[in-house]
């Protein structure tokens, strides 16, 4: 089915920064699906992979971008290569697993073959094309924007996308933070989990970026029976001296942190990695690090949960990241990989592995609860009688301009913790975006 | 394909100990379908291992391969059955999905540990949940690790492959 | 998904008065479906539940008003408060469950909670809200307009709705026919079944409310099967004589009477009941009643089937409501409810229970066939080739304006029976509302 | 969770006795597999009950509960059986809907009524109706009770209880 | 669901004739499909049914018709009627099997019973219609136009189509070769097949209509393992001979000849009906056929394979035909059926039957392979990214004005069999259909 | 309805000969399961027969009717095998299926063949295809031939009849 570009979007205004409101409408509808689409996912820079699942040429990895099925190749030549995964001459699909390794693409249907730098080398029967036939023009259709950044990929289908790194911009501090803090920076830990919610995208996203009201109800649970390496009374101290910080481009992260000892909870062999990787103004935070969690505008999310102590003694982190595919109005595809650092041993990234999968993702005791109360805001978001109702983010007015000024850090940070300032930041980047007129 | 963990050529064990171990499988999926987890957790062992994990697509000639979803130890899956069996602590299995697992192809071998078998048996979970009584059915293998005890079988080790590459289902807060 | 309202309808006529013709294009169609929604439901009162099924102070039910989930609520004085099943806070759904008992809505997301009035009792994070925040104007979306008759609940998204008195109007006379003739009022016995079918709500309405042509052939299986109350002689007679009634507002029921022992079918002990509470020119239907069979404008029916032995010498009727929820384009829900007397026996409450399933909802022998025949228009009516083939309903015509004076109740009484004339009146309702301009 | 009417405490019966009343159960199911009514309806006792009910959706720590769908008494389930199998009293049935009873998880256990069997059954019951090939696949959980007789069993009561609180499949006109 | 045909078609031009290429937008789309629906499925004559599916008066098959559902049946007078499968009176399916006997249609909910030749023979209550009701128009919704060709039924929902005749036009020559090559003409060798494939139907046709480059690169399997009659030189020569032949209407088919013994694989009894029933011409062809695939335009499709060995010295081809019927954007549901000559002995029959079934259909080796590629193009031809990048038919150019001279039958004839002439001719005339005003 | 072509009024087998049977059939499921080709070939007989086929949807009173999908005889399963089996010659299996065969109500009796069986057996068989994970389950009833050697049990027909008169599944390149 296409076309859904014809429906109306609901009536404006969608976010009132005045009250703190935002339109229950914009949560599962066509209309603003269709311009997401158009506005946000066609333009911006979307995460496709991790350089760590295609390490060796010929490795690829099928992923979608703005709802395209596209190949992430690692070249021959050792870069990366992203095309629409269609043949060019009808259309098939090319690379039809999840991931492999293959140098060439070759299409199932009439034979025509691509190099994984997108070239045609072959269509089986060249010599009936009309002559001068330039197949030179007959490659794969390519991503035309493909960067990276320390081992993110990332691409755009908006030829005038500015650079990646304004992007990120000051975002990157804190993603070296979490996924560049060693020298060999993160690599994943197996194949991502893929599953399905009837959510809308922005309500996982911003749920990451950073919800801190829901955790000690939605996640009451866990709270209550985990081992965790903090006892309460240590979990709600920090929790009141943790900050949310926000960065130009809607990107927001939230960290809580516990003095003591630094790195507590990190493998003993990887603290000198960090020290000699990261500044100062990071460390200070790596070392108290007790939860980090963060959505990248627009739909990019990870987190470094709280450290279980998995045998007596033996606290582990898990680091994941999600992205939140929207595949409807109110549907969304989840791939969510975990991490470590590439010089984390064996064991470790084992039990990290082990960590992260437990607590979230599709089987994970924290996610299982979230996905839950997600996915039944979109039946109730459209009714009219919502209207004149909206939803209230109204604890994020009395300190949105009124950032705190002893975080380390770039951006803007701000408490009190529980307030929903980052949340209602990244949904006003995402109204501007949606209400301005593109140039 | 993925690899079984269980030796496939063990001798397969006497009828009458098919039967009991049918009879044990049979008797530990009602108590799940029912909710039964204080019950259930007494059929257990103490160093008991709870793994899921679900398949990729990989080309025909290339290693099959899986993701992990739930890989608890002993200590952990009580953790996991406290949340889900307790009204205040769970909204994923507070209304429960009414479940029901359908088990198929058990096929019993005594294991290299003395007092141990290994059982393979396909699984057909059905999930209803939710207001609107959505539906789904999770087709698996489960290649289970009994232990024979004064007190009957208990499970030593489970471990679940799903037959899918993409879960459909929003979460899996049921268990195999 | 959402916005199927910029669907266009067919083309008019809808409803042919002179020929007795209805536009085939009017059943399984987007855009009837989005102005039934706008211009009915969510417009009218529509049934929600019978107070025996929130007896006690805390209980609930859950259910859909228009399409839109709510909540109905015995509040904790006495009173019933409907709210959109959604948190006011952001959107999650409340109320998680079929039925239950419950004084206070805690959100699972963030922990607002509302009394069963509505009002809202905490955010858990109050002290982080803008100074002076009203948190009284955050309590639960309310149904706008609820009332009852006789236990029955009736609820209006419509806040310039007239009184429900004024809906029912004559009809009350009938609903006390069988839900109020005792002291006591009906119960339910149990929770209704829910079961889906692919045919447009007004051919179930139209059905009940009623097709007196289908019941000889659709359901000759049990009419040739099952042991009831009468001799074929007798039912032929009595459906010579039986009326079908039409009152203002597109309500209709039919009635076949078998003159006898007064209330022949009905406990004995409940004989009394009725004399104490009908009026006479009621008691004169009830005594000799066979089958009662309405529709209540637009989506609610019932039924009181003939009698069937069970045992040699006990008969026992089945009354079953029954209410056709839309859920989309020629789909439908369907709640299920069996009822009896509050004064009944459990003996003949348990065997008034038996015989409603066994004969009607998702698993009766009657009603399996009917289901399999809507379920099969839908696919059929929206051809082209059909425009010039409208639907006939022409058997209404001769004596549309003829009603029977011999009929004690209001309203307007017919015969012959097994004319077409309560259900083409039902559309010509529905056809007004459909195209009057709203005021 | 719903309450079995069937107690679990009583032994297993012998393997003869087991393999004997799953070859019922197949043959049984495969009559109605194959609308062989005629000879279905030889295999129920005169005084035969068949029950089917589907759940609603309780939290967790309120009472599970269900609503009835059939209650059919040996008369009314004849009757039943008689409009379902006649082509000329049946429209929901006719064409007839093409079903496949998969039975799982059978456990038998001797009745406190001496020559009674108690048996639980998992059931996927495969329906695929009308000209479009609509496919509904209802997952249950059946308690029957057989009666040793001088010509084999017979089933004397079958207790269905869907897994489902919103029945997708406009009606259920199949015996399970 | 209904009115899709509001939902807007992609940018023209959909074929560039300069440059051999066609859009991608025109695969799986929902504006399209709604005007294809209009100009061509509405407008054009379509293949319902073989008279030996309904050889007997009585004898009934349910079909599509555009998507509408109809009946279509032998007559009492011998004569075949099709219907809308819809009662007159209120719209329920009356004919509800795929196949069947009955001279009479007695429709289940009111018991309106039709003839076989459609008229209206009860209401039941005939006496309760207005005075003068004319019941003679009250009689099925016939299917305007309807007209055989040697045993294919073709039916029209368009009163002004022009006869099938001219529909077929000169194909009527090819399709004697396959459907009417002895006196007794073909038979139908059971019901169809019927399965339902993700494709968009004109993927299908021009399949079979030709596409003769796929053969050897999706069908590797099946040409490198079984045991076809030839050998692997003899096969790539009679490639390098094969015609492609295309007839005023989109028709086309695709001939592959092997010299050698004449009918060498077709069964000896039925050599000399061959002779006696082709003309001269015809039997040219017919004496070294190896292979014929064909499309009927515009979604009816044969094959006649190669012929394998079955046993020692026993050969066998299968004859099969299919229609692509589509069920919505970028869906098709396939009857597939198995032919035979009708004077073919009993042995004979089955035998192709069973090579019919193990090559093609849902469970045949060569097609099992088509679907699942043709099922992967829809998902990517809908990315604003495939825009500037049309489907590639660039083969079809240096030959499509260059037909060759040594073919007997009539159309035109190309060589090279690999260049993608008759497919471009196809979406040619389509897109000729779909962009002429109609007169 | 669709007649066995095998009879029901032979006797069942032997408990240990069911139970054998049983074993067998799950071990070549599993083979099956895992795209384990080479062995599965190894457990057919030489002349196998290997047939499929679905319904088509007749009045109750008319006769029942199927079409056929497969009908291969041992040569021609082995060349399909080999297809599917190859990474350079399908694509349809190339990624592959992934596929659990869940078998039902397996019932055995002694054919007139000396040394053969006939068995009857309920099959839902999962499929995930494709890089979406689309999942699809199929109903369907076998009637096998099993051949006692002194190898073991080795399958000389396979008939299967799918529970369904419109195949959404676009393909049928799996094995039952
Ligand atoms: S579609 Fe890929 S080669 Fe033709
Ligand atoms: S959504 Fe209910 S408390 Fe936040
Ligand atoms: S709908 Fe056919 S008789 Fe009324
Ligand atoms: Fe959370
Ligand atoms: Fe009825
Ligand atoms: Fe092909």
């Amino acid at each position: 089915m296409t076309q859904s570009s014809h429906a109306p979007c609901p009536p404006q205004p969608w976010i009132d920064d005045k009250t703190g409101t935002v339109s229950r409408r914009i949560f599962d509808d066509e209309g603003i699906f269709a311009l997401e689409k158009a506005r946000i996912f066609r333009r911006s820079w979307l995460y496709l992979a991790h350089e760590s699942e295609i390490a060796a040429p010929g490795d690829v990895v099928t992923r979608r971008l703005a709802g395209d099925p596209v190949i992430v190749a690692r070249r021959d030549d050792g870069g990366i290569g992203v095309y629409l995964n269609s043949c060019r001459h009808r259309g098939v699909r090319l690379c039809r697993v999840d991931s492999g390794s293959m140098r060439r693409f070759v299409c199932p249907y009439h034979g025509w073959t691509f190099g994984n730098d997108g070239a045609l080398l072959s269509t089986t029967v060249d010599n009936l094309f009309p002559e001068g036939t330039d197949f030179t023009k007959l490659g794969l259709i390519p991503v035309p924007r493909v960067a990276t950044y320390k081992g993110l990929i990332f691409g755009s289908w908006n030829t005038e996308v500015g650079p990646l790194e304004d992007h990120l911009g000051d975002f990157r501090w804190y993603l070296d933070l979490f996924f560049a803090r060693t020298p060999g920076g993160a690599t994943v830990l197996g194949p991502p989990q893929r599953f399905v919610v009837n959510a809308d995208w922005k309500t996982a996203a911003i749920n990451f970026g950073t919800d801190n009201t829901h955790i000690i109800t939605t996640h009451i649970g866990p709270l209550t029976l985990s081992k965790t390496a903090f006892d309460r009374k240590q979990i709600m101290g920090a929790l009141r001296d943790a900050v949310q910080v926000s960065t130009p481009g809607g990107h927001s992260v939230s960290l809580v942190t516990v003095p003591g000892r630094p790195y507590a909870h990190y493998p003993e062999e990887l603290h000198p990695l960090y020290e000699r990787t990261l500044d100062e103004s990071q460390r200070v935070i790596l070392r108290d690090l007790a939860i980090g969690v963060s959505t990248v505008f627009p739909n990019l999310s990870f987190i470094e949960n709280i450290a279980q102590e998995v045998a007596p003694g033996v606290h582990v982190k898990g680091l994941l990241m999600r992205q939140w595919q929207p595949v409807g109005p109110g549907k969304i595809e989840v791939l969510s990989w975990c991490f470590a650092e590439r010089e984390a041993s064996a064991e470790y990234r084992e039990a990290a592995l082990v960590r992260g999968v437990n607590d979230f993702g599709v089987g994970g005791v924290f996610e299982q609860e979230d996905v839950e109360l997600w996915s039944s805001i979109g039946d109730l978001s459209r009714s009219p009688a919502g209207d004149g109702h909206p939803f209230v983010f109204a604890t994020a007015l009395p300190h949105l301009d009124d950032p705190v000024a002893d975080h380390p850090g770039p951006g803007r940070a701000y408490r009190p913790f529980a307030s929903e300032i980052t949340q209602f930041k990244f949904l006003q980047h995402w109204n501007q975006l949606m209400t301005e007129e593109p140039a | 394909m993925t690899a079984s963990p269980h030796p496939t050529t063990a001798a397969p064990v006497t009828d009458a100990e098919y039967r009991a171990v049918c009879e044990f499988l049979y008797d530990e999926a009602a108590l799940l379908d029912q909710d039964a987890y204080a019950a259930w957790l007494g059929l257990l062992t103490a160093d008991v291992r709870y793994r899921l994990r679900a398949r990729t697509l990989r080309a025909l000639d290339q290693a099959a391969s899986t993701y992990r979803v739930v890989d608890n130890n002993a200590e952990e899956l009580r953790i996991r059955v406290g949340q889900i069996s307790d009204p205040r602590l769970t909204f994923a299995e507070n209304p429960p999905s009414i479940t029901r697992r359908h088990l198929h192809n058990i096929r019993v071998r005594a294991a290299a540990e003395p007092g141990e078998l290994h059982v393979t048996v396909n699984v057909l979970l059905h999930r209803s949940r939710g207001v609107e009584g959505e539906e789904h059915c999770y087709s698996a293998q489960r290649h289970d690790v009994l232990r024979r005890t004064d007190d009957g079988y208990l499970l030593a080790a489970r471990e679940v492959v799903l037959d899918s590459t993409v879960i459909k289902s929003m979460n899996v807060s049921v268990l195999f």
